[in-house]
């Protein structure tokens, strides 16, 4: 049952993944990317990282993709040209070396061996809230507090470059 | 003082450094010259207490060694004096004639200006620590050090008067013609060090003695290299003809140096290193065959000569050419020897050309001068007695050294020294006649000078007056010495039966000794010398006191009396060819100018033209630029400014990357 | 396997059917009591004290014609309403309404009517979904396709964003206290008394946090003090001008039950759920699940009805103030809730 | 140690297609907020990466740790992924103000 469920998620992830991609209005991308981030909050969920899942949702589609809602409205932005318009050359390009791409990552995908995975030790009882928030705050401190300092920086740098001069 | 030989060049080198100083702060002459020949007079003062010390004890060696100069890997050299029985010769005379002539300087200088004058006792007193390094250096650096040092203050002495042309050009010519030597010096020390593994004379005679024969070409080697510093430093053929132009510095520089001490020093350096040269026969024969020829060579030039000072300088390359033919034959002794009689009698003969040019308001030219017995009769009789020493008149300083050369030779070619011995009987004939000559145009210049009437002019004539005593005495000394010097240092006792008369000969021996394994062939020409009779001997005295007699009568023939000077047009008429050769000293200059220089700057310009504009500058520099704008063109063809073309770029990087490293 | 998924069904059905009736109820209320507030009547018309007014209204709602104006997205137009009730109904299977005492529907443990009692992740779930509530709002904004809809959304997603923070942080303090997301440990662990006079509850242990979770669920649910996005004065109702009849019904019947969702959150998390201050009630079978029910019930009545109170007496905020209330204050403040927490429990207090 | 029966070939081939169609999405786009999206979904593929494996190394014995690292990743990712977004919606924004418009091929001053 659980394979079935995944393989549900996954190309309901692909099919909304074209749809982010391909479709002009920037609101209906917004809003398959949101269906892709619960494709995949479920594949979390199924894969026993629960805790992953809920934060997948809360932080990024409850709130990244708010923001791009909400500079989407700023700027009033109704329906932009089609994918691949414009530059005829750019376009083809762009397409022969983003399938380069994935045909070289699935191929290595293809020469590894599947190992079939498990779920972190206990983690069905008591979630993996707690180890990961032990984690956090013990082994990966430094790189947690180095986190806020990026987020700070990145907050006052959108501040000054969305400001309008004083 | 024997424990810190150091102190006599110092003292000179002190003494040029004050100079310089004063120089700076414009002191006037009096302070200047008091430093200057103070400091040389202090340095003969301690020479003469060493030697005093020396000869007092019984060691023959006494070698101070002071610091190591150079230590890389095995060649270690370390700056150390040696004083034997050589050396102290070569210090007594260098520093005795040396403070002459700076007495001497004070005088003839006294027109310089205040800087002027300091700067000039500066090189002087340089000039006699770098002699000084040089003679009582221990090993080949250090001697090399000193003969860098005399090239140097020969260059800036010659160069004195800047501000004429040809006087700067003429130190440029001397010191790149002595540069030249150099190069066969160094050539030598490295060879030398290569061979034997030390430059240390000591060393080096041991290494040459233990196996002579074995060591044969090594030594032949060294020996010819050291022989081209030799011509060089000491103004043979071919390379003489920078010391007829040093005459552009002022007398004092040219007796002292270009007559007395920095000429000699390649022979000192012959007789130094005499071991190479007894363990090669090669080597010693071209010494003797260059000897020879520049005797006669520069003999004939200086018949034609009507400048005074010129008329000295090829005598000087001339009588050089005899030390050198000495030496050629094993005779080394003997060559010292005629170092010493030559720094005396061609020390006054200059020095009393100096007065007379300083009285003649310095007009150099010998046509406009005579008559001058009357107004200077103490240069006229020193400058005489001199004359008579050169010319080899008997019991003269000059005649009992130059007729030792040339019984050695006489000797070397009966006893056909190394199978040579019709060579050396030639230029037994060939020493003979430039003896002749010597004599015949050195009283040409007394009778040019000296006798029948002033051709100078009235205003000239008026001017006329003897030198002061600073340079008068410095003359009588120095006659008084030609005249004394030969029967003191080396009497010929041997035609008497006595030879322990002979000092020099005793004196020299042991540093002179011929190296005892020479298995027959190598014979030195000392040694032969027993092997020629008595009889023979006298016979060889009497034929150079009857060749230096001929050469005066014909000179008095040509030049005294109511005709003078018209058998010399005549035979001038006779052979014009002859003459004009001489007189244009065989185009000798104008011969190198054409071969060497003129080539040399044409090289220069090619390198120039060619490789330097053409291969380097536009090939190489400009080429490379623009190779870069090229590629920079090709470049921003990709640099298109589109954000996407960027994001293209990066993406197919990874998709390239990923490929790759897989 | 099927028996669970039945039970759930119930479960769920039982749930649903609660919440929509609160609905009505709530629609009466809220006539009323403004009414009550402003002195007059209110409905009355309807059955006794106006009862069956809501009925009329939602009758009057259905039957309106479903305008749809012409240059709107159609898709996105329809969708907004079709969010806002299905992310307000879904926050509630996590919400546990009686404490567990062991009842047993067909041989099967209720374990205190909660819908989905092993979501181990509990709080966080109830987060995730409400974020989304916002999407409605934005959408309907965008979607209507007029100036007035388009600030109403643009003002729903900033007030959101910051508004979430706050709530998020002030509740750390709660699940530190409790040291577990289940809603249902959170509860347990607000028995007894702290301090010896005052009843365990969050409320009082840490009055911060739950001021700043109160403030902060008005500000989710967009009720008055906060109602920027419908702001009737200057938007014209925000981004419900251009909906009509069923879709406007849809609107509101999700404002009302995420109301009802902030306020069960509420007495959980900073109320005790169904403990009763001092009295230390052992609940037991039928009796004691219904009783822990009436409990919740009651608690969660009072703030609904604490809702409408505060409609109808506080002002709007302006768009600046509630930002800088959001940010400046509300944000700093739940920090130093949890921060309190924290050193309380460190020095044993808690 | 409950097991999960999904390989992590699979999750890996939907991580690579998700990667494949996001740089699609990136490159082919001209509308700055449509490639800020599809760069999103690149982040997100990479998370799964991470999941994956981390799923595998929870399965080996000694590899819970790392397993908890692997999910760790995946938060720090998504911070960083916020902290771009929110600077490069903030660029947006001004480059709105400047071009009337965020089309990125307006955007060609970037040259030498």
């Amino acid at each position: 049952m659980v394979p079935v469920v995944f393989a549900l998620a996954a190309v309901v992830a692909v099919v909304f993944a074209i749809v982010t991609i391909a479709h002009s209005s920037p609101v209906i991308n917004v809003l398959s990317l949101v269906v892709v981030f619960f494709a995949m909050a479920a594949i979390f969920a199924l894969l026993g990282m629960d805790f992953l899942a809920a934060i997948q949702i809360i932080v990024y589609s409850g709130a990244i993709l708010v923001l791009f809602l909400f500079v989407i409205m700023l700027l009033n932005i109704r329906s932009v040209e089609r994918l691949g318009s414009g530059r005829r050359v750019q376009a083809l390009l762009g397409t022969v070396v983003a399938v380069g791409i994935g045909a070289a990552a699935l191929t290595a995908v293809s020469l590894l061996t599947p190992t079939s995975g498990a779920v972190y030790p206990g983690s069905l009882e008591t979630g993996t809230v707690v180890p990961i928030g032990r984690a956090l705050l013990t082994t990966h401190l430094f790189a947690f507090e180095f986190i806020t300092l990026l987020l700070v920086a990145a907050i006052v740098g959108a501040v000054y470059l969305a400001r309008r001069d004083p | 003082m024997l424990g810190n030989l150091w102190l006599i060049p110092i003292l000179c080198l002190a003494g040029a450094a004050a100079n310089l100083a004063l120089g700076m702060l414009r002191a006037n002459k009096r302070l200047v010259s008091i430093v200057g020949v103070g400091s040389v007079g202090l340095a003969t003062v301690t020479t003469f207490i060493a030697l005093s010390e020396y000869l007092g004890q019984a060691r023959d060696v006494i070698r101070e060694t002071y610091f190591t100069w150079i230590a890389a890997g095995e060649f270690v050299v370390d700056a150390s004096f040696q004083l034997d029985q050589l050396s102290a010769i070569m210090i007594s005379f260098v520093t005795f004639v040396g403070f002459l002539i700076h007495v001497y300087s004070i005088g003839y200088m006294h027109g310089e200006t205040d800087r002027g004058y300091a700067r000039y006792f500066a090189y002087l007193n340089l000039f006699m620590f770098s002699m000084l390094v040089l003679v009582l250096g221990s090993n080949l650096p250090v001697l090399f050090i000193g003969w860098e040092g005399v090239g140097l203050c020969s260059y800036l002495l010659i160069g004195y008067y800047y501000e004429q042309e040809y006087c700067a050009t003429a130190g440029k010519k001397a010191f790149i013609v002595n540069r030249i030597g150099d190069f066969g010096f160094l050539l030598a020390i490295f060879a030398a060090f290569a061979a034997f593994g030390t430059s240390e004379f000591l060393g080096l005679r041991e290494a040459v003695a233990v196996d002579p024969g074995g060591v044969r070409a090594a030594a032949t080697v060294i020996g010819l290299l050291l022989f081209v510093g030799a011509i060089g430093k000491s103004a043979q053929l071919p390379l003489y003809v920078w010391l007829p132009d040093a005459m552009a510095g002022p007398t004092p520089v040219s007796a002292l140096i270009h007559a007395a001490t920095m000429v000699t020093a390649g022979v000192y350096m012959v007789a130094r290193t005499n071991f190479f040269y007894q363990a090669s026969p090669a080597a010693m024969l071209t010494v003797a065959v260059v000897g020879g020829l520049t005797a006669v060579f520069a003999a004939t030039i200086g018949l034609a000569q009507n400048d005074i000072k010129k008329v000295l300088a090829y005598s000087t390359v001339s009588q050089l050419g005899y030390m050198f033919l000495g030496a050629g034959v094993g005779a080394f002794i003997a060559a010292i020897f005629h170092v010493v009689t030559h720094a005396f009698f061609k020390a006054c003969l200059f020095l009393g050309s100096g007065s007379v040019i300083h009285a003649c308001g310095g007009e150099q030219d010998m046509r406009k001068m005579g008559g001058l017995r009357k107004h200077m009769p103490i240069t006229y009789w020193t400058f005489v007695v001199a004359t008579l020493a050169i010319a080899g008149i008997p019991l003269f300083a000059g005649f009992v050294s130059k007729d030792e050369i040339l019984a050695k030779v006489f000797a070397a070619g009966a006893v056909d020294l190394n199978h040579f011995g019709s060579l050396y009987t030639l230029l037994w004939v060939l020493a003979v006649a430039g003896a002749f000559m010597t004599a015949f145009y050195m009283f040409r210049a007394v009778y040019m000078t000296f006798h029948g009437e002033f051709r100078g002019g009235h205003e000239a004539e008026h001017h006329l007056h003897e030198s002061p005593p600073s340079m008068t005495l410095p003359l009588i000394i120095l006659g008084a010495l030609s005249v004394v010097g030969g029967i003191l240092i080396g009497f010929p006792g041997q035609l008497f039966h006595r030879p322990e008369l002979n000092r020099i000969e005793h004196f020299l021996h042991p540093v002179m000794a011929p190296l005892a394994a020479a298995h027959g062939e190598v014979a030195n020409a000392g040694q032969a010398a027993h092997g020629v009779s008595l009889p023979t001997e006298w016979v060889l005295v009497i034929t150079s006191v009857l060749v230096a007699v001929a050469g005066w009568m014909v000179a008095r023939n040509f030049y005294v009396g109511d005709q003078a000077f018209a058998p010399a047009r005549r035979l001038a008429e006779r052979f014009p060819f002859v003459h004009k050769l001489l007189l244009n000293k065989y185009w000798v200059d104008e011969l190198y100018d054409a071969v060497v220089v003129r080539p040399f700057f044409g090289l220069a310009r090619f390198s120039w033209k060619v490789v330097d504009v053409v291969i380097i500058d536009t090939v190489f520099v400009n080429g490379s630029a623009f190779a870069v704008e090229l590629t920079g063109d090709f470049l921003r063809f990709l640099q298109t400014g589109n954000v996407r073309n960027y994001a293209l770029s990066v993406a197919l990087g990874i998709l390239v990357l990923a490929v790759v490293l897989w | 396997m099927w028996v669970e998924v039945l039970v759930i069904g119930i479960k769920l059905a039982v749930v649903l059917a609660a919440l929509l009736t609160t609905v009505p109820i709530m629609v009466w209320v809220e006539r009323r009591a403004s009414a009550l507030m402003q002195d007059r009547l209110g409905p009355n018309r309807v059955g006794p004290f106006g009862l069956f007014q809501p009925v009329v209204d939602a009758v009057k709602l259905i039957t309106k014609e479903d305008l749809i104006p012409r240059d709107v997205s159609r898709f996105l137009f329809i969708l907004a309403p079709v969010v806002a009730l299905t992310v307000a109904l879904s926050t509630f299977i996590a919400v546990p309404f009686g404490s567990d005492t062991g009842l047993e529907l067909f041989g099967h443990a209720v374990r205190g009517f909660i819908v989905a009692p092993d979501l181990n992740i509990g709080v966080l779930y109830i987060f995730a979904i409400a974020s989304l509530a916002v999407y409605a709002t934005v959408l309907a904004g965008w979607a209507s396709n007029n100036k007035y809809s388009l600030y109403g959304g643009i003002r729903a997603s900033a007030q959101t964003i910051s508004y979430e923070l706050a709530m998020t942080i002030s509740v750390v303090g709660v699940l530190m206290a409790s040291s577990s997301l289940h809603l249902h440990q959170v509860v347990e662990a607000q028995t007894g008394t702290w301090l010896g006079v005052l009843p365990r509850w969050n409320v009082c242990t840490q009055l911060l946090g739950a001021i700043t979770f109160m403030v902060a669920a008005f500000a989710e649910t967009n009720r008055i003090p906060f109602d920027l996005p419908e702001a009737e004065a200057e938007l014209v109702s925000g981004y419900l001008t251009e909906y009509s009849s069923m879709k406007y019904a849809a609107f509101f019947m999700g404002e009302y039950v995420h109301m009802t969702v902030a306020s069960a959150l509420m007495t959980v998390l900073f109320f005790g759920g169904w403990t009763l201050p001092w009295i230390d009630l052992a609940f037991a079978g039928w009796i004691g699940g219904l009783l822990s029910i009436g409990i919740f019930c009651a608690k969660v009545a009072f703030f609904l009805f604490f809702f409408v109170w505060v409609r109808w007496t506080l002002p709007r905020f302006r768009f600046d103030q509630l930002m800088a209330l959001g940010w400046k204050v509300m944000i700093p403040l739940s920090v130093l809730n949890f921060l309190w927490v924290g050193f309380a429990i460190a020095a044993g207090i808690m | 140690m409950t097991d999960i029966p999904i390989p992590h070939t699979w999750v890996l081939a939907l991580s690579a297609a998700l990667f494949a169609i996001g740089t699609l999405g990136v490159l082919l786009r001209r509308n700055g907020i449509a490639i800020f999206l599809s760069l999103e979904l690149m982040l997100n593929s990479a998370n799964l990466a991470f999941v994956a494996f981390a799923m595998t190394l929870a399965a080996r014995p000694d590899g819970a740790e790392a397993a908890l690292a692997g999910q760790l990743f995946v938060f720090f990712v998504i911070g960083v992924a916020a902290a771009e977004a929110a600077v490069g919606l903030a660029l947006f924004i001004a480059l709105h103000r400047l071009k009337g418009a965020i089309d990125v091929d307006r955007v060609n001053i970037l040259r030498w």
